[in-house]
């Protein structure tokens, strides 16, 4: 399955990009896509970093084509 | 209903303070209100190993913020008996001194309307998927974590 | 120093939003700020023996006002690190929809300014010798009194 | 001694003076002067008047040549 993948802020600026797609075997989980995105790009898991799908902050949710995964860091509005 | 209305709540750049006399101005008819609750949030200069902040580039997924914003209004006015509420978010850059954030809640009693805007400005700084970038004067910068 | 300044508090009539405005201005240059709370009272049209409270002509015990709001401004600068601290409240005629008390607190962080802000209130309401007389529209009136 | 009286809100519209000067016997405590003017005005006690004086809510004061009394209703700022 094909999914859009969304990063902000810091992660943005690590990872060199905002947006991308990325094709997964689809059994993968939620936890399997972060595991593959943590490694390319060197996320550094203690930042607390949230992930989004569809907009919903929500780990246990399973994917499906077409849905948009946000890496999200630490949020500094205000 | 002011409720339901869809609210634009990231404004491009400071927030000026004629924005806010604009808001507080147009509450004048609305004479069932007795207290308005602000807050603003305004950019410090921080000192950061001996560089100062010179402003905060702000960035957010929108599309979730928009959302969240719309969570939080519908929890505010089931939890809280207000008249109206306002909120303003800025986008892209803001300078030191500058407005970021302009919360405005109204009711009949203050109890409620200081209340209302307390929660605003909590659940929108623990829950909005807003990012800033901290600029200082030698074109470094750092990334901001609310505490 | 700010806290230390005599400060005016009584205006005549109401307070104008540009005011308020130009209070938040005011503060653009001073950038250790990090958060405003405001707190606005808005004269409401309440509804007495069905008749409807048009404006609110305000009196004082003035020397002594002066008096209390300087020892709530001595009290507040102790109790909370606050950067400064404003308040304005009407004498005379103020209309229904309009705002007759304006207080104004800031300090690095939120929590200290919004708790500045509300002891304010809190304590101008209880403390200050301030009397009002709601005006109705047949020229009757009745006398305010603070809950 | 002679004493500066001062009446507001309510009570200068009961009283239908705002201030007026009173001599009184210098043994008369702030409890008679009370007395006094709550019985030539109709006063109503239960209202919670407050008293000041020389702009001090401070009820056990002595009185003293000169001194301001302040007669307070209710408070309404804000």
């Amino acid at each position: 399955m094909k999914l859009k993948l969304k990063y902000f802020g810091k992660l943005a600026e690590t990872a060199g990009l905002q947006e991308e797609y990325k094709e997964l075997e689809s059994a993968d989980t939620l936890a399997e896509l972060k595991r593959i995105v943590f490694e390319e790009y060197k996320f550094d898991d203690s930042e607390t970093i949230q992930v989004a799908v569809n907009q919903q902050l929500d780990e246990n949710k399973t994917l499906k084509e077409g849905d948009e995964i946000a890496f999200l860091p630490p949020f500094a509005g205000g | 209903m002011d409720k339901k209305k869809p609210k634009k709540v990231f404004v491009e750049g400071a927030i000026p303070p004629e924005k806010i006399a604009k808001s507080i101005a147009n509450h004048q008819s609305k004479t069932n209100i007795g207290a308005h609750s602000i807050f603003l949030g305004q950019i410090r200069a921080d000192e950061v190993d001996a560089k100062i902040v010179q402003a905060i580039e702000y960035s957010a997924y929108e599309e979730m913020a928009e959302q969240v914003f719309h969570e939080i209004r519908e929890s505010a006015f089931s939890k809280f008996d207000i008249t109206c509420a306002h909120i303003y978010h800025s986008m892209g850059r803001v300078n030191a001194g500058e407005i970021c954030l302009f919360v405005f809640t109204s009711s009949a009693h203050r109890k409620i309307a200081i209340e209302a805007c307390n929660f605003f400005v909590e659940e929108i700084k623990a829950k909005a998927p807003i990012f800033g970038k901290e600029l200082f004067e030698d074109d470094s910068h750092q990334w901001k974590v609310n505490k």
